[in-house]
C-alpha cells in the first residue's frame, strides 16, 4: 500500500473542452504536471455542485487519456455518461470552469514486461481507459485486439484516434444498432483461442467483469478488470467501496477497490459474494 | 508559523496542540490521509472503531449520498484489536501522530477486553468508546441509547483501564435524554464525552424500490445534521459545563468548528468532510485560527462554551 | 386530464383524491397558497397547530436556513381555536378543500378543550395532533417524547371527540423508541400516526457568538431530515403494518414523495419546499403520478409500504 | 390580506445585465409582462445556488425600478449587495442565466392622492426603491427631496437617471468618504420642517427605520416605511418574519412583514418589542 496513491494531488484546474461524443461527454482538463504519473488504469476523483452544493462527496472517473504535448500543456481526458446529478452537473461545465479535483488515485494496469498479445474489452464507457492502455501496449510491442460492447450504438465510445493502436476492434450491441448483435462475451473464447490471448484487460459493468472472469476460468490466461464499486472517498478513509477478494490461504478479504483497486485480478475477486457478507457463505 | 492564538486544548489529562481531530471510522488507520498532509500537523488521530476479533462488516452498497450529507452501513469492518496495536498504533506514533484509539464490542465484556489489550500500549493519547453499537445481550439495543448499558461499558473499561488514560464516551444523538445519558457515562468514569456519533437514517432505491443500503439502515452525517450536534453539544455543556466535549457533526469549515466550540465542544472530529476534501482538516484548522484571531481570542480555550455566557 | 393512476387515499374512515398534503405551519391557514393554485387540487390541507387561546409565538430571529434544512421557532403563534373555526375553516371548506385540523397544546386538558369545540364543526376530514409541545405540567417535557403523556393526550381527544373524526397523532423523532411511542398511542386511540416532526437543533451565530434563534432551539425540517425521516415511517410501518401513515420529512420532488410510500407512507405531507417553491405541491403531486405509472403502479396504495415486501 | 399578492407569478426569468455599481451589482431581468403589477416596495423571492443548491429558501430584494420600453420588453432591476451565500451567488450570475422568480410581492408605498411635499430616506441599499418611487410621486406633482445615508461612499447607490424625479439629494456617510459625516437622522427634524414636509418614505436598515420613526413622533408628518426582516417563505406562510405592530386597541399583533409589509407604518411598529414577545411587555 506504501506506493498507492503516492503521487496523488488535489488541484484546482480549468476545464478546457467538453464535448458530445455520443452518449457521452469527453471532458478535457488542463492539469498540468499531473500528467506525468497517470497510468493507464487510475481514476481521478471530482467535487461537483459548485460552491453552494448539497452533493459532498466527490465523484470517480477513470482516466480516459493524459497528454503532455498539445496547445494547453498537460490535459486529462474523461468520458463521462450523464448519470445521477453529479455526472450532469460535470457534463454541463462550460469550458473556462475551474474544478477541484484529486488525482491519480488507485492501482493501474500491470503492463507486461515481454511483448505479448493483449485483449481489451470495453463495456460502456469502460472503453475509455484502454486507448490510452493500448498506446502504452503497443508502444512495448504487445498486439492490442479490442472488444467493445455496449446496450446501444450511442453508448460506444471509439474515437478514431484513439484506433491507431489496436490491431483490430469488434463492437457489439445488445439492439444490434452498432456493429454485431449481442455482448461482448458472445464469441470470447474462440478469439482467446484463435488469436493466442495472453492477457485480458477488461473494464465496465460489473456483470460483464464477473462473466469473462467465469468465461476463462479455466484458461491459462491473466485478467485484469477495473472494477467500479460505489465510493465515497477515493482515497481509502471510508471503507464504503469494498469487495469480496480471495487471500493466499483460502479466505476473503474485503479490500478497498479505491486503493487496491480499482485495477483487480479477475480470478481473486469473489463476484458470488459481491453485495453479501462473506462469514455467512464460507 | 507563529500561532497569533494558542489552539490548544486537552481533554482529561491529555494535550494536543489543535483541537481539531480526524472523526472515528473517518481516516481509517491514519495511513490514507498521510499523504496528503503530516498527521502531526492537526490535534490527533482518531482511529476507526476497532473490535476485539476481525470483522467484515456490512454488505455493500454501504453509503448513499443525501442532500448536504450520506448514510454509511459500513458495520465496523476491521482487522481487530491485536493487528491493529501490531501495525497500525506504531505507525501512527512514528509520525509524532496524537493517537486516539477508537474501540466498538458487542457485549460490555468485550470492551473491557478492549481496555485490558490497550492498557499496556504507551504512547496512546485517550481511548475514545464508541457505544453506538448494538448489545448481543439486549435484543441488539444500540449501548448509546439505554443509560444502564452505557454506564456499565464505561464503568467497565474504567476499572479495567485504570486511572491514567482519558476515556471519551461517544454518544448517539438518537436518544429521548441526551443530557441523562451524558451524566451516567461520566459518573461511570467518562473524562470527556464525544459528541455526536450519525443519526438513524434509511434511503430507499426508487429503481429497485428496496432499502438502498445492503445493511437497510445507515448513520446520516455531513452538514445535515451539523444543527442536531450544535445542539446536543449545547444541551450537555449547559447540563455538564465541567465536563470536556469532542464535538462532531457536518464540520466542514473553521465556522462549523467555531460554531461547535462556542456551543462546548473542547475539540472538534472532522469525518464526512474529509471524503469530500483530503485536506479539509487543514484548511478547518487554518480558518478556525483566523476566525478567533478576529473576534479577539488569544486562546482556543477562551472560545469554549462561549454561547453559554450571560448577557 | 385522466388520470392514469389512481391517487386517492384513505386515512382512517377519510378519503383523499391525492395523497399530497401540505404540512402543518407551512402553509398557514391556506388562503397564502390558494394564491398560486386551487387548494381542491391537492389531497388535503393541514392547517397551522391552533391551541386554545390566541399566542404571539416566539421572539425573532425565527428561523435559520441550514445546509440543505432550516431551523424554525415560531412558537406556535395563532389566533386561538375560536377565531379560526370562525374565520379560516369556512373559508377552506368553500374552496371545496379537504381540511385536517391540527392541534396543540399545552396540558392534557387544553387538547380535549380543543377536541370538544372541534366535535360540532361539520365537514373537517381529520384532526391532527400535534404532541411535540411543551408539557407544562411535567417540566415542559414534549409530550411526544413521554410515551405516558403522549397516550393520555390521544385518550383525552378521543373520548372527547367521540368515534367519527380520525385522528391522526404527530410523533416527533427525537426519542429513542420510537415505535414504542406509536403503539401507545395507537392503544390510545389514534386512527393514523403523523411522522416526522422536525428534529431538534440549534445554530450559533458565530459573529454575535450566541444561538442565532430568538428561542435558542429550532426544529429542523428539509431535505437535510429526509433520510430521518423515511427510517422512522420504514420502522413504524414495519411494526404496526396496519396504522396508516401521513409521512413527511423534506419532501420536495415526486421522487422523495414515492420514497416515502415506498418505506409506508399512505399520504405525504409537504412543509419546507413550499417556502422555497409556492407550486412545490402541485408538481410533486404531478411527478408522483408520473413515476407511479413508470413502474406500473395502477393505484398509489399499491406502493404503501411496497419497500417492505418479502424477496 | 384578499389584494395582497393578489398578481403575484411564480417564472423563469432570465438575467439579461449584471453590472457591479459601488458595492452592489445591479441585475437586470427580463421579466416580461409582470411588470404591470409592479409598485414601488413590492419585493420579489429568488431561488439561489441552482438546481444542486443545499440553499433550500428564497431571497428576497427589493424591486428597484421596473421597465417595459426597453429593448428587452418587460424588465426588473434589482440592487443587491453581496452578504451571504445567496445574494453571492445571484451577483455571480453572468448574463444569460435563467432564474425562478416569485413577484410582485407584499405591500406597496401609498401614493398620495394630492400633491405634497415628500421626503425619502435611504440607508445603504434600501435607495434602490425609491427612485422608482419618486419617478411616480413626480407624475402626481409631488415635490421630493432625498436623503441618502450609508457607512462609506461606495454603499451609496444614488443612479445619475435616478436624481432627475428628485429636487434636491443629500448625502450622508459615516466615515465622510462621500457627502457629509454622519447619518441620515442628523438634520432630519430641520429638513422637515424647512421644506414642509408632509410625508416621509423611507427604506434601509431597521435601526434607522426606528429612529426615523422616533424622530418624528411628534410632528404631523406620516412616515411609511420598508422593513427588512429574516424571512424563510416571502408569501405569508411560514410567520417567521414577523414584526410587533400595534393595533387600534392598544393590543401588540405579530404581523407578518412579508404580506403586512414590507410597506408599515412607521409609527404603528413597536420598534421597542422588535425580537421580543409582546406578551411580557404589556
Ligand atoms: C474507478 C471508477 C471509475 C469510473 N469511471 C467512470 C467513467 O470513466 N465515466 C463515467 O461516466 N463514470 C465512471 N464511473 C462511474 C461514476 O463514478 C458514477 O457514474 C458517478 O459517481 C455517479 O455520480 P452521480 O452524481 O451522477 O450519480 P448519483 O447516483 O447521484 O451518485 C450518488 C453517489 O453515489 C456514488 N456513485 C453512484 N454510482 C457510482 C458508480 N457507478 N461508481 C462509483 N460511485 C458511484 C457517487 O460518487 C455519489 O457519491 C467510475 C466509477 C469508478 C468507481
Ligand atoms: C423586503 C426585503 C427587501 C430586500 N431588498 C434587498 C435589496 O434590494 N438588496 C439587497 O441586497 N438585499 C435586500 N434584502 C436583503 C436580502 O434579502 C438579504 O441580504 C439576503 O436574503 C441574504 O441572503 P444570503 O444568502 O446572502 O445571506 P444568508 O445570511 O446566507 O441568508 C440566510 C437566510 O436568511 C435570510 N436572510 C438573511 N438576511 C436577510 C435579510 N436581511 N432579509 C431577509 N432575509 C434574510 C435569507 O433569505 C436566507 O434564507 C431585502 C430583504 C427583504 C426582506
Ligand atoms: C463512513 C463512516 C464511518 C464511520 N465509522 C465510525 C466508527 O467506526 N466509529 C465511530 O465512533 N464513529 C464512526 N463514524 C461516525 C463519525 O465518527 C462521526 O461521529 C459522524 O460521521 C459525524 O461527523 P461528520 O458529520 O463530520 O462525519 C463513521 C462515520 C462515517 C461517515
Ligand atoms: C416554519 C414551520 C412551522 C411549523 N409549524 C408546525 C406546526 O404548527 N405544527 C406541526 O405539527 N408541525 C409544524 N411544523 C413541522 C412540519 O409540519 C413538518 O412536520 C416538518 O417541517 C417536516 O416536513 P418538511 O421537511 O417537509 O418541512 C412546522 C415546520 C416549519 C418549517
Ligand atoms: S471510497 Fe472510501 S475507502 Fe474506497
Ligand atoms: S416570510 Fe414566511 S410568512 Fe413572511
Amino acid at each position: 500500500m506504501a506506493t498507492i496513491n503516492r503521487s496523488a494531488q488535489q488541484q484546482i484546474v480549468t476545464v478546457v473542452g467538453n464535448k458530445r461524443v455520443g452518449a457521452y461527454h469527453q471532458i478535457l482538463l488542463h492539469v498540468g504536471e499531473i500528467v506525468k504519473n497517470c497510468r493507464p488504469g487510475n481514476f481521478v476523483a471530482i467535487s461537483v455542485g459548485g460552491e453552494s452544493s448539497k452533493m459532498v462527496l466527490r465523484r470517480a472517473f477513470a482516466i480516459s487519456r493524459v497528454s503532455d504535448s498539445s496547445q494547453y500543456g498537460g490535459t486529462m481526458e474523461l468520458i463521462v455518461a450523464p448519470h445521477g446529478s453529479g455526472s450532469k452537473w460535470l457534463c454541463a461545465q462550460p469550458e473556462g470552469t475551474e474544478i477541484d479535483i484529486v488525482a491519480p488515485l488507485g492501482t493501474a494496469f500491470g503492463i507486461p514486461t515481454e511483448s505479448v498479445n493483449a485483449l481489451l474489452i470495453g463495456g460502456g464507457y469502460g472503453s475509455a481507459p484502454l486507448f490510452g492502455l493500448a498506446d502504452v501496449l503497443k508502444s512495448r510491442g504487445c498486439k492490442v485486439d479490442m472488444l467493445l460492447g455496449a446496450s446501444i450504438g450511442s453508448k460506444i465510445y471509439a474515437p478514431l484516434e484513439g484506433k491507431r493502436s489496436v490491431n483490430s476492434l469488434k463492437i457489439y450491441t445488445e439492439d444490434g444498432s452498432m456493429g454485431e448483435t449481442g455482448r461482448v462475451t458472445e464469441s470470447l473464447l474462440e478469439i482467446i483461442e484463435n488469436r493466442e490471448i495472453d492477457i485480458i484487460y477488461s473494464c465496465g459493468p460489473m456483470g460483464m467483469l464477473a462473466a469473462i472472469t467465469e468465461l476463462v476460468s479455466d484458461l491459462d490466461v491473466i485478467h485484469q478488470c477495473a472494477v467500479e464499486e460505489s465510493m465515497a472517498c477515493g482515497i481509502g478513509i471510508c471503507m464504503t467501496c469494498v469487495l469480496p477478494v480471495s487471500n493466499e490461504d483460502g479466505s476473503t478479504s474485503m479490500l478497498r477497490s479505491c486503493i487496491d483497486g480499482p485495477v483487480m485480478e479477475g480470478e481473486k475477486v469473489r463476484w458470488d459474494l459481491v453485495g453479501k457478507i462473506p462469514e455467512a457463505h464460507q | 508559523m507563529t500561532l497569533p492564538v494558542d489552539l490548544s486544548t486537552t481533554l482529561g489529562n491529555a494535550w494536543f496542540p489543535t483541537p481539531i481531530f480526524t472523526a472515528s471510522g473517518c481516516a481509517s488507520s491514519g495511513r490514507e490521509l498521510a499523504q496528503f498532509f503530516p498527521l502531526n500537523d492537526i490535534g490527533a488521530v482518531v482511529t476507526k472503531s476497532v473490535m476485539n476479533k476481525p470483522r467484515h462488516g456490512r454488505p455493500t452498497p454501504r453509503m448513499a449520498e443525501t442532500p448536504s450529507g450520506m448514510l454509511n452501513s459500513i458495520g465496523l469492518q476491521g482487522p481487530g484489536i491485536d493487528a491493529f496495536l501490531a501495525k497500525d498504533v506504531p505507525w501512527l506514533l512514528e509520525q509524532k501522530a496524537r493517537v486516539i484509539v477508537s474501540i466498538a464490542g458487542e457485549t460490555v465484556e468485550e470492551y473491557s477486553t478492549l481496555a485490558r489489550k490497550l492498557r499496556s500500549v504507551s504512547g496512546i493519547s485517550a481511548v475514545e468508546v464508541n457505544i453506538s453499537c448494538p448489545n448481543v445481550e439486549n435484543r441488539g439495543m444500540v449501548f448509546a441509547c439505554d443509560p444502564d448499558a452505557s454506564r456499565r461499558v464505561i464503568d467497565g473499561v474504567r476499572k479495567t483501564i485504570g486511572g491514567d488514560l482519558p476515556i471519551i464516551a461517544k454518544l448517539s444523538p438518537d436518544v429521548t435524554d441526551l443530557p441523562a445519558i451524558a451524566r451516567g457515562v461520566v459518573e461511570a468514569g467518562a473524562d470527556a464525552l464525544a459528541l455526536i456519533n450519525t443519526v438513524l437514517g434509511m434511503v430507499i432505491n426508487i429503481d429497485s424500490m428496496r432499502p438502498h443500503l445492503g445493511g437497510k439502515t445507515g448513520g446520516l452525517s455531513g452538514p445535515a445534521i451539523r444543527p442536531v450536534a450544535v445542539r446536543a453539544i449545547y444541551q450537555v455543556h449547559a447540563a455538564l459545563p465541567k465536563v470536556p466535549i469532542l464535538g462532531m457533526g457536518g464540520v466542514s469549515s473553521g465556522r462549523d468548528a467555531l460554531e461547535l466550540i462556542l456551543a462546548g465542544a473542547s475539540g472538534v472530529s472532522v469525518g464526512t468532510a474529509s471524503f469530500g476534501n483530503p485536506t479539509a482538516l487543514i484548511k478547518i484548522q487554518n480558518e478556525l485560527r483566523d476566525l478567533l484571531a478576529a473576534r479577539g481570542f488569544t486562546t482556543m480555550q477562551q472560545a469554549v462554551g462561549f454561547a453559554h455566557r450571560d448577557v
